[in-house]
């Protein structure tokens, strides 16, 4: 290899690591080129060509909450096909062929949006063969949302009941423009629903009311329970982030140990679909400073309860969760 | 760097380690008593962390030596994504997740792990390093494989977040994990200590070890073992990425420090615990230091530091030692240039040009400049400017004396080497006094025979022998 | 092809009853790595204690031989018997002096540690070298010349003294058979003093060595037995009678190089009986 | 208008995901080829760790969407990994795999540190944004050109494309610097470089892989197919194209399992690409176990066979030489014992009856074999092969008699017919073997192919 050889091939070596960075820059999750004039990535379609395939309509929903709530609404219009069965984290779900297939098929995707799903939602965002992808959150106006201080929004928008029933505005507007035939019906169901939502929410507010002020604060792994805080006034703690990669420190365990100490917290709490993440260390330490705290049981935080049981709905999930907080706080 | 083996009791040294560290495991046992007793200074927590860590950063430090040793560093994360498949399909065999079975679960994959990495070894081509890769990442994918299966069963207490429930966070750390931990540290310490010779010869010369009748592969799979069990034990603790980390780290930094198998054992223990009890107390006094990620920081702190620092085998040392030979070279051409110069003058010392020799040995000027200074400073030569440019200088007395033993040491090797040409690779590095030690009297002899036959040989006075050149100690 | 060759002549046979089993009795011994033969049916017996070279060209399977023999490699066919017993069964009786290039010199031990190994195989499991281990592997180390070396890190020293402390390491073992892998290559000529008398005074003691080696001009003077291997054994026997410029060829096959060796080696023996 | 469906409706979903694995898997598949024979076959495992940091820094100073930046961020750690992993290597003798590991903790740890500060409260999941799923990835289309495919799809060409011309372009130079660093050095170019180059590359090609098929996949991809295709060749060149193969049978047979069984298809493309690794293991047609086998019992039931022959060879001979008056008894009846391969009574059942099958013998009256003409043929230039080989030990090493029979009787089997004519012609004037027994003069055409001698 004489050394002019070696010159070519030197320039030849740059050429071809500056193609190679420039590929992956170039394109993006870029959003233009949709058909339904989708305005930002979280908005729901406004141009919806109506069905006119045969009834009922095939709708693919990811989580239970979704699932729940477009059930409520479509009624026997609609055949609802759950992705994320009972007890799986939308964060760490594992796709599958069969999966793919299914929200191929499907008439319309119903998801809850703002990247709870990860890549999924880019899949429902961008798709380009015309069938319409739904996200529920789009309805709820940004003010109302928690976060977008630079790392976008948090997604469990359903711990706050009242928030979540908006939601079932945009699954309301879409079915009227998709299925007119039926538009009654779903007005009148979509009614009904969020009428039973109202007075799950003031179940909620008053119960956690019933709780003794000093000790109404929900200690959990995953800092999931923003909205489920603010909507009914109980003070939110957690032991790691919200994605699994966070880590917690030796010092964050020590001062929830004092909060809980100091604030006689009767329990804590860990969830059903992700690591216990230093909650039996919490209750130890606690323990060793002579305050008796127990785990005061599994909230469904990511995922709905089995199918068929009453947690296996969303008002069922609600309830339970907050019965089991009240029940150990009280 | 150690004493020479001082005389083996066998008792002394087995002792001496295995005392202590039952009382360590032991205080796992106590450790409700101790926080009680110690809960005014520091939260349960912090001592269970600590604990915990000082004993796994031990335990995977002693045994991760052998693997860093045997070119394996990263088995410990190997076993940890073949561990994988075992968490659903124990879920799946039971039909409820229970994190008993799932520890149960990995510890069998990782077991599976250990057996088809000895058998690929043995029944096929494929190097170490490609079969631990293998075995790591179809595992893995076959773990991925029975998640996403096990995902469309019905099996109550949740399904999802396999990989993040058996990685555990060091700061969650339970007194059950320190207890599971202590076991396993005392087992794997108690077994190294038993079978040390077994080990350093299997991993040192594995064929000469099968000639004198030991099972090499058992021993092997021994070692393996013990990191798979260590790796296992350690991952609802602490996760895979600092058992990794604890495997590797003291292993690789005490290796700078010492060249003694036995020296390097109990370093990387004892800096295997102070890894993890540095790291997990400053987790507890600075806020949002995840615990696990910052004993690996501190571990590599460490490593970095030895990397550096360390005295002959650091970095920074090296590059000193080979300043030093190059400088002392210069030193010793300097003096033998003069000399020979003198020698051709009809033998009495006078004024010769600086730049004359610089340029026949084609110094640069700060080398002249800083060989010059060295050599007048130890006065074995004088100095003086001349009005024009340059400088001369002489040999003092005792720059002659010294002066000559070097050219004596040069004449003799290169009178060796014409008479013992295949001698060269042993001679090459002799310093002048060598040659009247090593060589053979009658050898010698006759090399300066030759010599003064045609008057080369420099008049030496007995007493005049040279200060030992600074580079005995690491003369190849 | 074998031509099972007995190292004793005719006569000696006779005189000595055939009660006590042969030294070194390697029967049809065939070694093949996939599939390619390395060693072919190779015939040998040892029965009285030989100072015995085992010579040939690259490749000829010297050291496979060795390995075979000590059961380090797998055999196609054949078996192998020393002191009528199994290298297993007989391991304490065997030393061993490995090719320097199968250890990895940066391992953290010293000359007196890699020593001391030899002793391993008569302590047994879990017991630990005593005082007497030590001296006698001090007492090794000095008859190899490298006494004052003890405890340095063994990536520190030469070739030579790397292989001085294979070889001491091999007495460690107190063996009755020794097996080395070309102990001479590659090593300064003090070094070969060393190896060669050492070789003599083993032999003195009644020990058998079995040497693998490469330098032709001194086999004469080395060795009183010889081995002459080319992928299958071309001649055995003692060293003057099969020393012959025709074995060499045969087992050399045309090359010139190791035939002008070979011959001044005839030339410096006849010029000195 | 969509490629996909020219397969029609149930193929069409199967399309692109196979195709994409097929061109990422070979990518990473073709690379991994010098991985593994620098012995750095956990470089992908280590990036695929490392790249933590560089997602959350750019991750914060991108935000989200922004996907361009995190994939520079990554391949940013991908190539900082490969350096310091070199340095330590080259500047702290510190082995490769220790340096490996030393480097990927260090940099996955500062990546957890700074999640945990910076994103508490941020939904950022990392295995999701930076580790794509390949049935997601493959499925996310876009427009453009005229017809739709996977958006990941010219990305992933491009990279197939750049890893095959970077390949091809260097192949003399890799390939010395994968065998022989100093020799290339000393040739003029620096391996260093070189090195770092092939680093570099694999940093950006694993990065990119990681997006599309998810780290999974990609780093099996980087350790597998080179692996199985070093059982089955020593070739570089044919390593290369066997194990982009391999990769893309993974793809392919991996998908169809996965959609079959409805599971996570990047998993079952790694474990089926261990199952292959473990059939080449067995099947491979060198160095497999099955071939090994299989060859040596081959080999033993031909032997059988021919002593077979021979001795029936022998007995026609006596007796006629019992008819012809002139008996002699030196030639001692072959001995049944053969080459110690598998030696065992089955296998003498087995040849004895192929030799029935070959038409070599025939049932004779007295139950036992008789020759056909062709079986005397074989067996004439068998005995004649031994024959010779006994003349020629007795001309060449003065052996006594006694010795000759069992070496040439292993011998003879392995004598083709170029052997037997030097043998002939080295013993111009000999006709009859040590033992006084004529030298069976014809030399037939042998159809047997030449066997080496040994």
């Amino acid at each position: 290899m004489s050394p002019a050889q070696l010159r070519t091939n030197r320039s030849v070596q740059w050429l071809l690591i500056s193609v190679l960075t420039a590929i992956p820059s170039g394109c993006s999750g870029n959003t233009d080129g949709k058909t339904d004039g989708r305005s930002h990535e979280n908005a729901a379609p406004t141009v919806v060509t109506p069905f006119a395939g045969k009834h009922p309509i095939k709708a693919v929903c990811t989580t239970g909450m979704v699932a729940d709530m477009v059930r409520q609404i479509g009624g026997e219009h609609l055949a609802v096909d759950q992705i994320m069965g009972e007890g799986i984290d939308p964060h760490l779900f594992k796709a599958t062929p069969d999966v793919i297939a299914r929200i191929h098929h499907a008439d319309v995707v119903f998801f809850s949006g703002l990247h709870l799903e990860g890549r999924l939602n880019e899949l429902f965002v961008d798709r380009i063969d015309g069938k319409p992808t739904v996200p529920l959150t789009s309805s709820i106006p940004e003010a109302r949302l928690i976060g977008d201080g630079g790392g976008g929004h948090d997604p469990h928008v359903w711990f706050d009941v009242a928030l979540w029933s908006e939601t079932a505005e945009a699954v309301r507007k879409f079915l009227v423009a998709f299925d007119p035939p039926h538009a009654a019906d779903y007005e009148a169901r979509a009614k009904a629903y969020r009428a039973e939502l109202a007075s799950l929410d003031t179940y909620c507010r008053e119960q956690i009311a019933a709780t003794p002020p000093t000790a109404r604060a929900l200690v959990t792994a995953h800092d999931a329970f923003h909205y489920f805080g603010r909507a009914y006034g109980i003070e939110v703690k957690a032991i790691q982030g919200v994605s699994t990669e966070t880590e917690a420190g030796v010092r964050e365990i020590n001062q929830l140990n004092e909060f809980i100490v100091q604030r006689k917290i009767k329990a804590v709490f860990i969830e059903t679909s992700v690591n216990p993440g230093g909650i039996e260390a919490l209750v130890e330490g606690c323990k060793q400073r002579g305050h008796e705290v127990r785990i005061g049981g599994e909230l469904y935080s990511d995922s709905m309860g089995k199918a068929g049981t009453p947690e296996g709905t969303y008002p069922g999930m609600v309830r339970h969760n907050v019965d089991t907080i009240v029940k150990a706080l009280r | 760097m150690s004493p020479s083996s001082s005389p083996r009791r066998p008792g002394l040294p087995v002792a001496l380690v295995l005392i202590p560290a039952t009382l360590i495991a032991a205080s796992a046992w106590l450790l409700p008593s101790i926080a009680a007793y110690t809960s005014a200074l520091v939260s349960y927590n912090t001592i269970v962390v600590l604990l915990g860590t000082t004993l796994l950063g031990a335990n995977a430090g002693l045994i991760g030596t052998f693997t860093v040793l045997r070119g394996r560093a990263l088995l410990g994360d190997v076993l940890a994504h073949a561990s994988l498949p075992g968490l659903p399909l124990a879920v799946l065999i039971l039909g409820r997740r229970s994190f008993g079975a799932m520890l149960g679960g990995a510890f069998i994959a990782g077991l599976a792990g250990v057996f088809l990495l000895t058998l690929v070894r043995r029944w096929t081509r494929t190097k170490d390093d490609a079969a631990m890769g293998i075995i790591r990442s179809v595992l893995f994918g076959l773990g991925v494989v029975l998640i996403s299966f096990v995902q469309t069963r019905d099996v109550d207490g949740g399904k999802a977040g396999f990989d993040s429930y058996i990685l555990g966070k060091t700061a969650g750390m339970l007194a059950e994990h320190v207890r599971l931990i202590a076991i396993v540290s005392l087992a794997s310490l108690s077994t190294i200590v038993l079978l040390y010779k077994e080990f350093q010869l299997t991993s040192f010369d594995s064929g000469f070890a099968r000639v004198q009748g030991w099972p090499a592969l058992v021993l092997d799979n021994l070692q393996m073992g013990l990191v798979a069990v260590t790796t296992v034990v350690a991952l609802p603790a602490v996760g895979a990425v600092l058992v990794t980390a604890l495997l590797i780290l003291p292993g690789v930094t005490m290796r700078f420090w010492t060249e003694r198998l036995r020296t390097l054992l109990l370093g990387s223990a004892v800096l295997g615990a102070a890894i993890g009890a540095i790291g997990s107390s400053a987790s507890a006094t600075f806020s949002l230091l995840p615990a696990g990620p910052v004993i690996v920081l501190v571990g590599v702190a460490f490593f970095v530091f030895s990397l550096l620092l360390a005295p002959r085998r650091g970095l920074i040392a090296r590059q000193i030692a080979q300043q030093k030979f190059r400088r002392d070279r210069r030193r010793r051409r300097l003096l033998a240039t003069l000399y020979e110069l003198d020698e051709a003058d009809g033998g009495e010392n006078d004024w010769h040009g600086v730049d004359r020799i610089a340029s026949r040995h084609a110094w640069s000027p700060t080398e002249l400049f800083q060989v010059v200074t060295e050599v007048e400073l130890e006065d074995l030569i004088r100095r003086r400017d001349i009005d024009g440019a340059g400088q001369l200088c002489r040999l003092t007395t005792a720059g002659t004396e010294h002066a000559a033993t070097i050219v004596r040491g040069f004449r003799l090797r290169d009178a060796l080497l014409d008479q013992y040409p295949d001698q060269a690779v042993l001679v090459a590095a002799w310093e002048p006094r060598d040659f009247d030690e090593n060589l053979p009297p009658e050898q010698l002899a006759s090399l300066e025979a030759r010599l003064r036959a045609d008057g080369r040989l420099p008049a030496v006075p007995p007493r005049a022998m040279p200060p030992a050149d600074g580079l005995e100690e690491n003369r190849r | 092809m074998s031509t099972p060759v007995s190292s004793t002549t005719q006569n000696e046979t006779s005189g000595t009853s055939r009660s006590a089993p042969p030294i070194l009795d390697i029967h049809d011994v065939t070694v093949a790595y996939h599939e390619r033969p390395v060693l072919w049916d190779v015939d040998i017996t040892l029965t009285e204690p030989r100072l015995v070279g085992i010579i040939g060209p690259n490749g000829a399977g010297k050291s496979t031989l060795i390995k075979a023999v000590l059961g380090l490699v797998p055999l196609a066919g054949g078996s192998v018997s020393i002191f009528g017993g199994t290298a297993h069964s007989q391991r304490r009786r065997i030393g061993y002096v490995p090719q320097r290039e199968s250890v990895d010199w940066d391992f953290p031990v010293s000359v007196l540690d890699v020593v001391l190994m030899g002793t391993y195989g008569r302590l047994g499991w879990f017991r630990r070298p005593r005082a007497d281990d030590v001296a006698w592997a001090r007492e090794c180390l000095a008859s190899v010349g490298m006494a004052d070396y003890a405890d340095r890190q063994i990536g520190q020293l030469s070739g030579g003294q790397q292989q001085r402390t294979f070889l001491a390491r091999a007495l460690a073992q107190r063996a009755d058979i020794y097996f080395m892998d070309e102990p001479m290559a590659g090593v300064d000529a003090a070094t070969e003093r060393v190896v060669f008398s050492l070789l003599q005074s083993l032999r003195k003691e009644g020990k058998t060595v079995l040497v693998v080696h490469h330098d032709l001009r001194t086999v004469p003077q080395y060795f009183e037995h010889l081995l002459m291997l080319n992928m299958r054994l071309t001649a055995a026997g003692p060293t003057d009678s099969t020393f012959t410029a025709d074995n060499l060829r045969k087992t050399y096959g045309g090359r010139l190089d190791v035939l002008e060796a070979a011959a001044d080696a005839l030339r410096r023996r006849q010029k000195s009986d | 208008m969509n490629p996909a469906e020219l397969l029609g409706p149930d193929l069409s979903l199967a399309f692109w995901p196979i195709v994409i694995g097929a061109i990422v898997n070979s990518a990473c598949a073709m690379l991994g080829c010098y991985l593994v024979l620098r012995r750095m076959s956990l470089l992908g495992d280590a990036i695929s760790h490392a790249v933590l940091p560089g997602i959350v820094v750019a991750f914060f100073f991108a935000g989200r969407n922004a996907f361009g930046w995190l994939f520079v961020g990554a391949m940013v750690m991908g190539l900082l990994t490969t350096f310091l992993v070199e340095a330590l290597r080259q500047w702290g003798n510190v082995p490769e795999d220790s340096a490996m590991g030393v480097v990927f903790t260090a940099l996955f740890s500062i990546g957890v540190i700074l999640l945990s500060n910076w994103a508490r409260d941020v939904h950022l999941d990392v295995s999701c944004v930076m580790y794509g799923d390949m049935d997601v990835a493959t499925s996310i289309m876009t427009r453009g050109f005229g017809f739709e495919y996977p958006r990941v799809f010219p990305r992933m060409a491009a990279a197939l494309v750049a890893v095959v011309v970077f390949l091809f372009l260097f192949r003399k130079e890799l390939k010395v610097a994968a065998f022989d660093p100093a020799l290339s050095t000393s040739m003029g170019f620096s391996a260093g470089l070189l090195h770092y180059l092939l680093m570099g590359m694999t940093a950006v090609v694993s990065v990119s892989a990681f997006e599309a098929i998810g780290s999974v996949l990609a780093v099996a991809m980087l350790i597998v197919p080179p692996a199985t295709a070093q059982l089955l060749t020593d070739r570089l060149r044919t390593m290369l194209i066997l194990s982009a193969l391999v990769g893309s049978l993974a793809s392919l047979l991996g998908y169809m399992l996965a959609r079959h069984f409805a599971v996570n298809s990047a998993g079952m493309m790694a474990t089926v690409a261990g199952l292959i690794y473990a059939a080449a293991v067995l099947f491979a047609p060198r160095y497999g176990w099955l071939a090994r086998t299989q060859r040596s019992l081959a080999l033993s039931l031909r032997i059988a066979g021919e002593d077979v022959l021979a001795r029936l060879y022998r007995n026609e001979e006596a007796s006629r030489r019992q008819a012809s008056g002139s008996a002699k008894t030196g030639d001692a009846p072959a001995a049944a014992e053969s080459i110690p391969v598998m030696t065992s009574p089955w296998i003498h059942r087995l040849a004895r009856s192929r030799l029935l099958h070959g038409g070599e013998v025939r049932p004779a009256a007295d139950g036992g074999l008789a020759l056909t003409d062709r079986g005397r043929q074989t067996a004439e230039s068998l005995v004649r092969s031994h024959r010779l080989w006994e003349a020629y030990l007795v001309q060449n090493f003065q052996l006594p008699l006694d010795h000759l029979h069992e070496p040439a009787e292993r011998i003879e089997h392995f004598i083709g017919p170029e052997l037997q004519q030097q043998l002939a012609e080295s013993l111009p004037k000999t006709v009859v073997d040590p033992h006084g027994r004529k030298i069976p003069g014809s030399i037939p055409t042998d159809d047997r192919e030449t066997e080496p001698a040994p």
